[in-house]
């Protein structure tokens, strides 16, 4: 369901090199597969022209990539835009961890994204996947073509898409949409409905087969930290490996912790968790009660935004009522 | 490794008594660092410290844990024993096995085991300190005074009398402020004019003080003992140094019909001016959105009839940086806009008046020269309605109003029902009032008389309407003592306006760092024990910028603000406290997050250049903390997501060591 | 103190949203009320008698068809209490009793004149009628 | 332009020239007021008790129509407003409140989308100042009101509670007194005109509403008026009733003032 | 009636204006709370790192309750407001994992509430015990 065209972003992107608007250009790159998508500098035409590539796999938030390549060099970087990458963007640039100058953001309108992780695991020995619609024909080594619904595919983060509207840009390509009222947080208040009990059990179901393998930190457009505390002997919490059933949820608690009021909600950190922890629900978890304590707040909206945990008024919740009325029923 | 020692103290039989002190000392033994462990009857006593001296040297201790009392006790004194003794006094701990032990458990076996693990976490934690040295920073001795009222006058008076040099930036061409407009004061009745001007005087004579009016503040950097401060001078237009004064300039000029903000707009001024008679500094101002000449170009009238030739059309607003060691906010207050309360027909009808505009009107400087005449029609009014609390008290949600008691008005309400019978025994007077506050030396008493001799009706109840009607005021109110609604057809209504801080203060606080709470009030340090300082260090409160206050009280902090100014100034270095805010510029990734939970505004970002490991250069904003400024709250130190931001003498592994220890 | 109805006056606060404890006592609600002269217990005393429970005194008076609606003395309110909430919410628990209404349809063409707008008598069936 | 217009039973009835002068009016200024169908006498005077659910059903039911129109809502009696502007803040406010509206309405069958309060409610006057303009009014004018002094009358419905009305300045509004300048008349300010005519009383006590009516139109008239304006029928008829002045509509003055008046006249049914 | 042989492990984090000085005075008032408590001076509630909590959990404590000035009465001006929120989200968050939501406590004890601070401390003892050993948050592993 792409609404702009690859040709589109290419065209746009091509302009801009020859007009010397910017000078490198942050984009996908496919891979073998059209559903195996990776991040890629493109530092000219011709690199652009052979390897670019925009299709409904392109879900990677790339804004956290504009901390490192924006360091690099003084040359200005042109940088594609979903609605959701736009949010980790204006928070970046909050906690002024890159240079607004040196990038021209393009927005591009986006009806949701696919997963490739969940349709290997779907259909075996995919070869080719095209769009149509809102159908996706699967192509396949030994079973034919395959035909599903765009929906059925769809990764889990687009199935509760926050806003379709993009809150930083340079240049917009094709239509903005609008912030949506999504039922981004049912799950969570499914799991506050639950006795502690079975919060309890399934969280260590979930969290007992993380292996420390750090994905969703890496990923995190919120996890930018020169040294992350986990990686510091100084911290007092280094460490590496799960070693028992309280290291992961430490790290997870902490992890969630220092994202809290930065997380814009983009979804990273389950998408890539190659465990399926549903890790969004922790982070969600933070920003519903931030919300219901605090007053809605979204991470990145506008740049320059004060989060509500570092700020105050004087008639805040104690912590005891809080716990409370984190249980849904405020 | 360190080499700690441990001293175990009995404080008589006070530890002793529920704690196996020897137990507590021999355990100690076997912790990893511990080179020595011992105990004494009081440690405190000039012996035990003699001991830990000599324990330090024979066992070359670079550590120290006192088993003993709370550190709030004796902290202190173990660590000038620790000095003393050669090593930094950050190397001691207390482990509290008194007040927190054995004070607080009845059995020995219990008692022990606590005074043990207690012991065991401050090993952990000084095997982990660092010694701190408390940084110095000089003092400028020189202090900024913001704001020429009565308050900012007696700060700046008393600071100058202790030697040191002030300088008061008013924004009005002249000092003397809101008390230079009332006509008498309360509870004794003497005429502000008598009492203030003299003051007035003082500051202009005193060759320590200087006055920048017609000024404002624009800029603050730097911290306690060193502030650089921007100050606009605007152009006046006259030369200050020239201008005598003499008024010649005011009697030509030809633009007569400016609205004199001296007397709140009831009569007329000219375009140059000096705003009262006894203004200081007593030099002309002209006033740029009036005068023809700026306008147009064409009159020039004043400067051809000054024999100073202090008139210069051509001036320009001049900027001056100077430093101060201290800074005093002394901004003061205004009565609120009377926009939302207009049930009182004050928009109007010119007789419904606020209390400032009557202070003028009873005035012998003022428009009617003291006559009390009603601005309309200059009739005396016969029957005068008060009302009080208007806009003070108010719910805190109500966009109209202010949710405190404006603390004044009772007071001056009952000076001016006093004065009126007095001066025009004909006239009726009401004041209709929701409680009559007088918390203050002489106050009821005074309050009393306006009622008991001066025969001034005061109801119990409020207005709520009042009808302009031919040349009438009515006034419909509740007097609920007789629980019935009155009709007054009165000529003069007199709202008692509730006071809120000037305008100017809330930039200003931005400025400095200082906090202020949701009424533009500025915060004071602590409500109790520091009402005339900021919590940003360096920076005093003098008067109503803190919160509505009548003069006696706003003397007295003006003289506090003051004392604690010479406190600041005397001194010539200023020692910090060492346990601060550090951040590790590795780690730092200058996201501004710390600085948005600095209550001191003591982190700043700086661009550095960092070399890598391959050679090449990376510019990266990191935090810097200004070690004067950081109070040591900590605060910045959770913000922190990296860790980068540590609290000396409480680090985060300091803390942690103590968790472990105790939870081994 | 007369008897206090203590279940009415829980009633009246729930159905009013108003927390007659923000009162300061200033007495400007009856200092503007534009129907003091015919009222018997006027706006603050609505506001201090809900407070004590003597709801059903409030009730027996005829107040509570004098009240004008108006809202002067809820906007004026410095403390933000809204009397003629409390005055509605009385006059609502007694028309809301069997046989309580204090005008019928009945008694609306003695009433009309030539001009009488609509208006008046839908607003006074609201005001007057269950 | 585009609006929903509610006019409201007494527009149909007693007030049939605020009505139809407001229409008239209208098409000069190129607005167009589409009646929402069914509409249903908003019961004339707003319960303010939250458990009062049903007498507000019709109010949401025109607010609901609007809002499915994709147009704000217009009222011109003073009374409508207060009625439909109070229930649509207790609508965006209320909650539980809302939930029973909703509950409700839900039984009328058919497709049924939830209410919110999501329609803007504009009063007649608040259209020409914030839509229309009143300089766009004033370019209309072609017989100006000269010398006229009019003295508008606010009555209590369009101000208060002021926390819902948003109207103006409850205590010293100007919009009536900026809509007669524009009409070329000269607005005469006095005390009372925020002051109660003594409204739906005068069915129970005439007196009452007629001390009322006569302290304003006094005040009125000796602050030198020679017309009182109003937006309210229940204002009309007390104020005229008790007091010597001619009271008007304001749509009639503005049909005056547009030339509009002598060609047509409101004809009775 | 059957002796509680369980004895769990409190960890108290205090600030060093009011609460220390409130846990200070409830020893000078002779004022008994079980020795279970442990206290942890810091400079200001706000100090409070949920990694330190987390690590007394994890090292095998069974309640960790933090004391700080009033809100309002913060040495710091602002310090205890932080805490507040921080706490407020930390709390509602374990108790998310599961975790029993009386293990975590913040309680506001001015320097001269002694009677308070030996109050509380009992109470969250107690509470605490009721529950049991902390058999959800500790680390087998450090335990050894």
């Amino acid at each position: 369901m792409q609404e702009v065209t690859r040709d589109a972003l290419l065209n746009k992107a091509l302009e801009l090199l020859k007009n010397g608007t910017v000078d490198r250009v942050l984009g996908y790159r496919v891979g073998e597969f059209s559903y195996d998508v990776t991040p890629a500098v493109f530092e000219n035409e011709d690199a652009l022209k052979k390897d670019f590539c925009w299709n409904s796999f392109c879900g990677a938030n790339f804004s956290k990539y504009l901390i490192s390549e924006t360091a690099k060099t003084e040359k200005k970087l042109l940088v594609f835009l979903k609605p959701c990458d736009s949010y980790s963007f204006n928070q970046l640039l909050t906690e002024h961890r890159f240079d607004r100058e040196k990038v021209y953001a393009v927005g591009v309108p986006c009806g949701g994204m696919l997963s490739g992780k969940d349709l290997r695991e779907k259909v075996e020995s995919v070869s080719d996947v095209s769009v149509n619609g809102d159908k996706v024909t699967v192509k396949t080594l030994f079973d034919g073509d395959l035909e599903f619904d765009f929906e059925t595919l769809l990764s889990d983060r687009c199935k509760n898409c926050k806003s379709k509207k993009h809150v930083a840009y340079d240049e917009l390509l094709g239509e903005d949409g609008e912030v949506l009222d999504s039922h981004r947080f049912d799950e969570v208040e499914r799991l506050e409905q639950m006795t502690p009990d079975e919060r309890f059990a399934f969280w260590q179901g979930e969290l007992s087969r993380c292996i420390r393998c750090n994905a969703c930190r890496d990923v995190c457009p919120a996890c930018t930290c020169e040294k992350c505390v986990f990686d510091n002997p100084n911290s007092g919490v280094q460490n590496k490996a799960a070693a028992d059933s309280f290291e992961e949820k430490m790290f997870h608690i902490i992890r969630a912790f220092h994202v809290a009021g930065r997380c814009t909600d983009c979804g990273e950190c389950s998408r890539v968790c190659p465990q399926h922890i549903p890790l969004h629900l922790l982070n969600r978890k933070f920003i519903k009660d931030i919300n219901s304590f605090y007053g809605d707040y979204q991470a990145g909206a506008e740049v320059g935004s004060r989060a509500p945990i570092v700020n105050y008024t004087t008639d805040d919740p104690e912590p005891s009522e809080a716990v409370e009325r984190g249980h849904g029923n405020a | 490794m360190k080499r700690i020692g441990v001293f175990v103290c009995h404080c008589g039989t006070n530890i002793a008594g529920t704690v196996d002190v020897k137990a507590v000392a021999e355990a100690m033994k076997h912790e990893p660092g511990v080179v020595f462990s011992t105990d004494y009857q009081y440690m405190c006593s000039q012996a035990g410290q003699e001991m830990i001296k000599a324990a330090v040297k024979e066992h070359r201790l670079d550590g120290i844990v006192v088993c003993s009392c709370s550190p709030r006790m004796h902290e202190a004194t173990f660590r000038k024993t620790a000095a003393a003794a050669g090593l930094n006094s950050y190397m001691v701990e207390i482990a509290n096995i008194r007040e927190q032990c054995s004070w607080v458990h009845k059995e020995m076996p219990i008692g022990t085991e606590k005074a043990i693990i207690l012991a065991k976490a401050a090993v952990a934690k000084v095997s982990l300190n660092a010694p701190l040295t408390p940084g110095e920073s000089p003092v400028t001795k020189r202090a900024l005074v913001i704001g020429g009222g009565i308050a900012g006058i007696q700060t700046a008076l008393d600071i100058a009398d202790a030697g040191f040099p002030v300088d008061i930036v008013e924004t009005k061409p002249t000092i003397g402020g809101k008390m230079a407009q009332l006509d008498k004061t309360f509870p004794t009745l003497d005429c502000a004019a008598c009492i203030l001007t003299p003051k007035m005087v003082d500051v202009a004579q005193n060759e320590k003080i200087r006055i920048f009016s017609y000024s404002e503040v624009t800029d603050v950097k730097g911290f306690v003992g060193n502030f650089d401060v921007t100050i606009k001078r605007k152009a006046r237009y006259v030369n200050e140094t020239l201008c005598t004064g003499c008024g010649a300039c005011t009697e030509k000029c030809p633009m007569k019909k400016v609205p004199n903000e001296f007397n709140l707009g009831m009569d007329n001024r000219h375009a140059v001016y000096i705003p009262f008679a006894q203004a200081v500094p007593k030099v002309a101002t002209i006033d740029p959105n009036h005068c023809l000449m700026l306008k147009s170009g064409k009159c020039g009238l004043c400067s051809k009839v000054c024999g100073a030739g202090a008139i210069d059309y051509k001036a320009k607003d001049e900027f001056l940086e100077e430093r101060y060691g201290a800074i005093v906010v002394a901004t003061g207050f205004n009565p609120i806009s009377m926009e939302k309360f207009d049930e009182f027909a004050y928009a109007q009808s010119k007789d419904v008046i606020t209390s400032l505009e009557l202070e003028r009107l009873m005035n012998a400087a003022g428009p009617t020269g003291g006559t009390l005449l009603r601005p309309s029609d200059h009739q005396h009014p016969h029957t005068i309605v008060f009302v009080q609390c208007v806009g003070s008290r108010c719910e805190a949600c109500a966009e109209k109003g202010k949710e405190y008691c404006s603390k004044i008005c009772c007071m001056y309400t009952a000076k001016h029902a006093m004065l009126i019978r007095d001066k025009y025994p004909d006239t009726d007077v009401y004041v209709f009032y929701i409680d009559v506050r007088t918390p203050g030396k002489n106050f009821d008493e005074f309050y009393r008389r306006a009622v008991e001799e001066y025969g001034v009706h005061y109801i119990k109840g409020m207005v709520g309407k009042v009808t302009p009607e031919n040349g009438v005021l009515k006034v419909q109110g509740s007097d609920l003592i007789d629980n019935r609604q009155l009709h007054i057809d009165a000529d003069l209504v007199v709202l008692a306006a509730a006071i809120e801080p000037d305008k100017s203060a809330r930039p200003l606080a931005t400025m400095l760092t200082a906090s202020m709470d949701t009424n533009d009030f500025f915060t004071e340090a602590h409500p109790k024990l520091r009402p005339v300082e900021s919590p940003t260090a360096g920076v005093f409160l003098s008067g109503t910028c803190q919160g509505p206050k009548d003069i006696p009280e706003t003397v007295s902090q003006a003289g506090a603000a003051a004392s604690k100014v010479i406190g600041l100034l005397c001194k010539d270095k200023l020692l910090g406290n060492p346990c601060v805010a550090h951040s590790d510029e590795m780690m730092c990734n200058g996201c501004s997050t710390c600085e948005k939970v600095c209550p001191y505004g003591a982190i700043t970002y700086e661009d550095k250049e960092f070399r890598m490991p391959d050679r090449t250069t990376k510019v990266r904003r990191v935090a810097k903390v200004n070690e004067a400024v950081c109070q040591g709250c900590g605060a910045c130190t959770v913000a922190c997501m990296s860790g980068a931001m540590d609290l000396k003498g409480f680090m985060n592994k300091q803390i942690m060591a103590e968790v472990d220890a105790i939870c081994k | 103190m007369s008897q206090k109805n203590d279940r009415a006056k829980e009633q009246i606060l729930k159905m009013s949203g108003v927390n007659p404890l923000k009162c300061m006592r200033c007495g400007k609600c009856s200092g503007t009320c534009p129907s003091y002269d015919e009222m018997e217990y006027h706006p603050h005393q609505f506001v201090y008698m809900v407070e004590t429970g003597e709801i059903d005194k409030l009730m027996q008076s005829p107040s509570i068809y004098k009240c004008l609606s108006c809202f002067a003395c809820v906007d004026r309110c410095p403390r933000g209490v809204e009397p003629a909430k409390l005055v509605e919410a009385v006059r609502l628990t007694v028309i809301r009793q069997k046989g309580m209404n204090h005008m019928t349809a009945d008694s609306i063409p003695a009433l009309l004149d030539d001009d009488l707008p609509q208006q008046a008598i839908v607003s006074a069936m609201r005001k007057y009628s269950k | 332009m585009k609006v929903s217009y509610f006019p409201g039973c007494t527009l149909r009835t007693k007030a049939k020239e605020l009505d139809f002068y407001a229409r008239k009016c209208l098409e000069k200024l190129d607005v167009e007021p589409i009646e929402p169908d069914n509409w249903q006498c908003c019961g004339g005077v707003f319960v303010s008790a939250k458990d009062e659910i049903a007498s507000k059903l019709s109010s949401v039911r025109a607010l609901k129509s609007a809002k499915e129109a994709g147009m704000p809502l217009v009222t011109v009696c003073s009374a409508c407003h207060n009625v439909i502007k109070q229930t649509n803040y207790c609508m965006q406010n209320d909650a539980d409140f809302a939930n029973k509206v909703n509950l409700y309405m839900a039984q009328d069958g058919g497709e049924f989308t939830p209410y919110n309060g999501e329609t803007e409610v504009l009063h007649f006057l608040e259209l020409l100042r914030d839509k229309v303009g009143f300089d766009k009014v004033k370019a209309a004018v072609v017989k100006p009101l000269t010398g006229r002094k009019i003295a508008a009358y606010y009555g209590c419905l369009l101000l208060r509670p002021n926390k819902v009305m948003a109207f103006d300045n409850p205590e010293n509004p100007t919009i009536m007194e900026d809509f007669i300048r524009a009409l070329g008349a000269e607005p005469v300010v006095y005390a009372m005109r925020n002051e109660c005519c003594g409204g739906y009383v005068v069915t129970d006590d005439p007196e009452s509403s007629a001390k009322k009516s006569a302290a304003v139109t006094e005040n009125a008239m000796n602050a030198g008026a020679d017309t009182v304006m109003t937006a309210c029928p229940l204002c009309k008829y007390n104020l005229s009733k008790n007091g010597g002045a001619p009271v008007v509509y304001f749509t009639e003055l503005m049909a005056e003032a547009f030339g509009l008046k002598e060609e047509q006249h409101v004809t009775e049914e | 009636m059957q002796v509680n042989e369980y004895k769990p492990l409190i960890v108290a984090f205090c600030c060093n204006w009011c609460s220390y000085a409130g846990a200070d005075l409830a020893g000078n008032n002779r004022l008994n709370y079980p020795a279970d408590v442990k206290i942890i001076r810091v400079p200001c509630s706000c100090r409070v790192n949920p990694m330190f909590i987390l690590r007394a959990f994890q090292r095998g404590a069974d309640g960790v309750i933090l004391c700080g000035c009033h809100p309002g009465d913060c040495h710091y001006t602002s310090g205890n407001y932080y805490t507040r929120r921080r706490m407020a989200l930390l709390f509602s968050m374990l108790d998310y994992l599961g975790i029993e939501k009386e293990r975590t406590r913040v309680e506001w004890v001015s320097a001269a509430e002694g009677a308070k601070f030996a109050a509380t401390m009992n109470d969250f003892v107690e509470t605490v015990a009721a529950l049991g050993e902390n058999k959800r948050l500790e680390d087998l592993r450090c335990k050894k």
